[in-house]
């Protein structure tokens, strides 16, 4: 478990937040610029010292206002990639990359050199001078300077936002597979609403400073008063699913959840495993009768529960399938022509599904 | 050789490289020291330390000889314990000679390392200190490298003014051949003979070689360190 | 910029070791004509080397007859008026709770009398007035190379003395007058007269600058009035 | 017209880039990290000096190795975005703003202070030392004080990538403005897919210091060779239209186009604008027949013209509607269960549309 | 006043205080534009410049003095022209002493500028110069504001230096009551006096005071800029 619970003040700026996250998970720290993420990580690193509070971290006390605990940066062991590189000028990458690998006292180091190098793409740069790499260059070896540091928790100040989309494409499951195959905590801040999704268990959506929402990934990311922060197209549901088949021939899988089946591409991942599949609002489509000759896969039996008309062109419609709720975004045009209503039994049509490789034991949020 | 410089002039070369040497040498750790403490952290006291650093700057370097001569001398306050306990005689002889030179450059070295580590981002620090590093270790392995030019520039004021020391060094240790007499000291008593212009001048031109010497040698080192740590 | 002018108070160039004798005679001449005088108190080669350079100042007091010499040389400072008003003597000093009287001559033991490590302090042998009078007076003794080692050259006779007064020499060799008015500091020798060329301060009055005000005040300088300042701090007067 | 074509050695890099870019539009420099965008950025603002070549932007020589010219920076008028926002630490917000602004000798400043520092949302902080502002915050100031400096040309070295969605959502349309309205050409570097279709007329896509392809986004875009760079699910279709009904009711505009008609949320132009709208191949589904009672609005009749099978679980399909060629991907299975193939008469079912706000008209790539 | 100080000491701490700061208030804009040189720039001889620029620091102060008075006094090679087109004589004045603590201090605050010109980021400069500003410009409005804390070190350094100096001005300009006798000619003066101790005691205090007076208000100067240009 970590616990922060700080307050900070700064001209014009007043930072409380308190919240838990879970031991071994993503949390993220959503919000707009200037909302306080950067200084939460900071203060957890060390970096900052808040006014007044208690961080724990993993059972051990990082910083207690009241007990007078402030741990020495070195000693939290955080691997903290800077929103800004910090790459050492000095130091070739190699020796930027080695320099907390060296100082970190586990015999046994879990995070490896050439794993991380390769991952990064940087092999090719490891005798270079950090001045003479591009921006991204320098991004993934700082990713890969905290991640060598065999870190305790990792705090992760926008990390990718310098990255190419393939890139990032693989990157994630590797901050996919430290979160879950070792248990490493990871305190995350970015502006990609894809990033947040795919990765985190726990999302603290700020404004101002304070804590606007915290909670379950799939809870937060829903809530209306988020929208402002990630934009109206991203809404989505998250389905807690279970991997009951694949189709090699086809490249598919095809998942259960509370209230059907979604077939998706399929996911690298045994029979019975519990997968979390992300389903926008905007790809969802509704047919008064099930459509017969489409080339959409997934059409699931459904039931309107709500229908909440929007300023602009858009409704949302609230839907149950099964035991399971959906959320579909169709336009007010639509609900008129269709008469779409509280009640009315529709079809789901589904096109695209995201499935995030595994599924979350959220540490509750606090 | 002696066709360019008499043997007691090359003493005078020898004696003043030592001296020079040494008395860097031995200054640029306190330098690094105090340099650190008055850019880096806060105490009470600081402003009259910071003061006092500089004193021998603003003094008249005779008086600052006097100084020393008062405090280190045999019979000095402290010359006294340093004899009576170490053995140790300063005056009259070659350490004594490079205490006062040491004395005289410590603010241009302390200066110049300030500036370069007042210049160090602290953002590297901190993010070292995210790694695992220890306060000592960051400044070993972060801070000093990155600094490396502004201690280099601050040795090569302290030689240079070591090499120039002249006032402090005569009012403590006096001028015993072979022992305190340095090239400033040659030079002062040559430029008081009637006759001694010749001698003055040879001493001179081997003052600026050593000073031109000196510099060739530090922006090579220089060079080196900017390639290095990446300010070419 | 300020500029010297000509009609400005006259510039004695003057020795330092006569600071103080002539800032008494300075004042006199003051109450005696009303008139101002400026002196410049340097080591005699600097003034020499100043004059060398085209310092404009009216009269020049050497420490020795070396540097008038080389002035008068290059045709600096006249020769024809030169005068040599006060002389000094040079004498053997220690610190006052250690003194213990002695004769120098020919066969004074100086390593006996220093001990192992004693050193004796006067000027830079080979260039300040002091060190060279003691040099010659030793070397003409016939003792000047044992004793070498143990000879400390300090920049003036004043920094010498210091290095007696506080005891870190055991013994100095410094001019009579300094000795009169030091403390903590007794003569325990005077040198033999034959055992150095007579010290000497000669005047003279600067080329070109050789003004009726000048001349007046070179006379003054040398006059009854100054020579009782100069008895006063203890020269030799002529 | 840009015309840019130079040579640029360094150890282990090589840029040979010749391109030409229109005169008033934006050009994309797209490609993975490392691949020469920011070298050839700071070529054109003088910052770098290539090897050989010549680069002129409206008519004005910036460059030209042979005839040895080699204008420098400060006259070159450039307003350059850094990927590091270099604002001037010991200026206030106000005073970088002003810093370009005051320089610029423009009697009259077409791009007016109030109005960017509103768009930026940085009136709060104008007072402040750049030192205080968190990451966002300094990349918008930063943003601004290229815009205030009344460039001829902007070069913005990823601007937006440290915003938040609900910044950029603001910050682009702006963008689109100073494009369109003021004709001032902008060399845009981004790995946002999304950022790049919306504002690029033109895209040069790089790898390893060399253009991999250049030519308007449209075509750019849909290119195989460059998926690896953008990531598979944003390949899509760009479609020029014409406005030609407003629906205020719904507010739904319609817009015709070669081959049909498109129902998109209603955009602010009037009756008879050309736009330019962009369908995702992922977000077109199809149907064997006109479904009927379905919440899609769009429904176009098209024709099969290829399948191509990939990899994975996806077909891409090459419909053509009218005279125009649309792209659709949908899994292997779907063609196989409606036994898809080029010749068949099918319903294209488009969910949603973006709509870019005008019609390009490319300076034709080089 | 007179209390502590007679009127002729009163008149060689005025004219030291004079002598600093014109010494210093000349020799910044050159030292400015040396430290540019060499930190921005690359010409042919510039080994050579540098080495020339440390001189100072590396002779003997005595020398540095009779090399002036070579070349700036009424007979030297440029001084006569002084006299003879300007009317300036620099012997015995003031200005020449102001000339003499001018050289002896301009390598220390050349050195103090140019490490702090080097740790301004060029990155900077180069964004100053796309928002349409000429090199002049941004030297002025980024490169020097950025630099203070080391202008305002070198000027102290300068000021401190210039207190201080002795050997470079008794030998160039004499020892002129009211007009080239600084404090420590002063002081030395007053060695030579009778009753010298007690003066010489009372202006090595003045001296100390003026240092921390001078180090007092450097430090307060540099907080505020510091704060300005957010390294607090
Ligand atoms: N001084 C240098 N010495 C050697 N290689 C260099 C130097 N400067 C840049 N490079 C290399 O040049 C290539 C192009 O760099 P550039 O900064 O243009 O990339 P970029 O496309 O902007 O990448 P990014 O998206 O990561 O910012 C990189 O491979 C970089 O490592
Ligand atoms: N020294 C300071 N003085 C005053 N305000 C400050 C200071 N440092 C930071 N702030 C303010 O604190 C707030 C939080 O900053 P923080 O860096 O945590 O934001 P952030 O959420 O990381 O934003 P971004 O996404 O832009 O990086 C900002 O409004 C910032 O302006
Ligand atoms: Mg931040
Ligand atoms: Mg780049």
């Amino acid at each position: 478990m970590i616990e922060i619970d700080i307050r900070l003040r700064r001209p014009g700026f007043t930072l409380e937040a308190a919240f838990t996250a879970p031991e071994a998970g993503v949390t993220a720290l959503f919000g707009r610029s200037g909302a306080g993420k950067t200084t939460i990580i900071q203060a957890v690193a060390g970096v900052v010292r808040p006014d007044a509070g208690r961080i724990v971290v993993k059972g051990e006390v990082y910083f207690d206002a009241a007990a007078r605990i402030d741990l020495s940066i070195e000693r939290r062991r955080v691997g903290y990639v800077f929103q800004d590189s910090r790459l050492f000028p000095h130091l070739s990458v190699e020796s930027n990359l080695r320099y907390g690998e060296r100082r970190s006292r586990l015999s046994h180091k879990p995070i490896g050199f050439a794993a991380v190098v390769d991952l990064l793409g940087i092999g090719h740069l490891l005798g270079r001078r950090p001045h003479t790499l591009s921006g991204g260059e320098r991004q993934r070896v700082a990713i890969g300077r905290a991640l060598l540091s065999q870190p305790r928790l990792l705090l992760m100040d926008e990390p990718l936002a310098a990255l190419d989309e393939a890139r990032k494409a693989e990157i994630l499951p590797y901050l996919e597979r430290l979160r879950d195959g070792m248990g490493l905590p990871i305190l995350y801040v970015s502006h990609a609403v894809d990033e947040v999704l795919r990765l985190a268990d726990v999302v603290v959506a700020l404004r101002d400073g304070r804590p606007l929402a915290i909670g379950p990934v799939a809870d937060v990311m829903s809530r209306p008063e988020i929208l402002p922060v990630i934009g109206r197209f991203d809404v989505g549901t998250l389905l807690e699913c279970v991997v009951s088949r694949h189709d090699g021939d086809y490249a598919l899988s095809t998942l259960t959840f509370a209230g059907g089946e979604l077939r998706v591409p399929q996911v690298a991942m045994p029979i019975g495993s519990a997968v979390r599949a992300r389903v926008r609002a905007r790809d969802v489509a509704l047919a008064l009768a099930r459509p017969e000759g489409v080339s959409v896969s997934n059409l699931l039996a459904a039931r309107i529960e709500a229908v909440r008309q929007q300023e602009g062109p858009y409704a949302d419609i609230e839907l149950v399938v099964g035991e399971t709720r959906l959320a579909a975004t169709v336009t007010r045009e639509s609900v008129d022509r269709l008469t779409l209503r509280p009640g009315l039994a529709v079809w789901a049509m589904v096109k695209s599904v995201a499935v995030e490789s595994r599924s979350p034991d959220f540490g509750g949020p606090g | 050789m002696d066709v360019l410089l008499t043997p007691d002039e090359w003493t005078a070369v020898y004696l003043s490289l030592k001296v020079a040497f040494w008395a860097t040498f031995w200054s640029l750790p306190f330098a690094i020291l105090t340099a650190w403490l008055l850019a880096r952290t806060r105490f009470p006291g600081k402003g009259l330390f910071d003061g006092l650093i500089y004193l021998p700057l603003v003094l008249p370097k005779v008086v600052v000889g006097y100084i020393l001569l008062l405090t280190l001398g045999a019979r000095g306050f402290i010359g006294q314990y340093l004899d009576a306990w170490f053995g140790i005689k300063l005056i009259f002889s070659t350490a004594g000679a490079t205490v006062a030179a040491a004395v005289v450059s410590f603010p241009l070295t302390v200066n110049a390392i300030r500036l370069a580590l007042e210049a160090v981002d602290r953002g590297l620090e901190t993010a070292a200190r995210t790694l695992g590093a220890s306060r000592l270790d960051v400044f070993i392995s972060i801070t000093l490298p990155l600094m490396l030019p502004g201690v280099l520039s601050g040795a090569l004021l302290a030689i240079a003014s070591a090499l120039g020391e002249f006032g402090a060094t005569i009012t403590f240790v006096s001028n015993v051949e072979g022992k305190t007499r340095t090239i400033p000291l040659a030079i002062y008593s040559a430029t008081h003979m009637p006759d001694g212009d010749a001698m003055a001048l040879r001493l001179t031109v081997v003052s600026i070689v050593l000073a031109f010497g000196s510099l060739l040698l530090a922006s090579l080192v220089d060079r080196r360190i900017r390639v290095l740590i990446g300010r070419t | 910029f300020a500029t010297a002018r000509a009609e400005e108070a006259p510039t004695v160039f003057a020795a330092a070791s006569l600071t103080n004798a002539f800032q008494d005679i300075g004042k006199l001449y003051k109450d005696e004509t009303g008139k101002d005088v400026t002196f410049s108190f340097a080591a005699s080669s600097a003034l020499a080397k100043q004059l060398e350079a085209g310092a404009p100042a009216a009269i020049f007091v050497s420490a020795d007859t070396k540097w008038m010499d080389y002035t008068e040389n290059r045709d600096l400072t006249l020769k024809a008026t030169r005068v040599t008003p006060i002389g000094n003597s040079l004498v053997l000093i220690m610190p006052a709770d250690k003194a213990k009287d002695v004769t120098i001559d020919k066969s004074f033991d100086w390593l006996a009398f220093l001990g192992t490590d004693g050193k004796i302090a006067t000027g830079l042998t080979d260039s300040v007035p002091i060190g060279v009078y003691a040099k010659t007076a030793l070397t003409n003794l016939g003792q000047w190379d044992k004793v070498r080692e143990r000879v400390v050259g300090a920049e003036s006779v004043r920094a010498a003395l210091a290095l007696v007064e506080r005891g870190e020499a055991t013994a100095g060799i410094v001019y009579s007058t300094d000795a009169a008015i030091a403390k903590n500091v007794k003569i325990v020798a005077t040198f033999p007269a034959d055992s150095h060329p007579p010290v000497e301060y000669p005047f003279e009055l600067v080329k070109g600058q050789d003004t009726p005000a000048a001349k007046a005040l070179l006379a003054f300088l040398v006059g009854p009035q100054a020579k009782a300042v100069y008895a006063k701090y203890g020269f030799l007067v002529k």
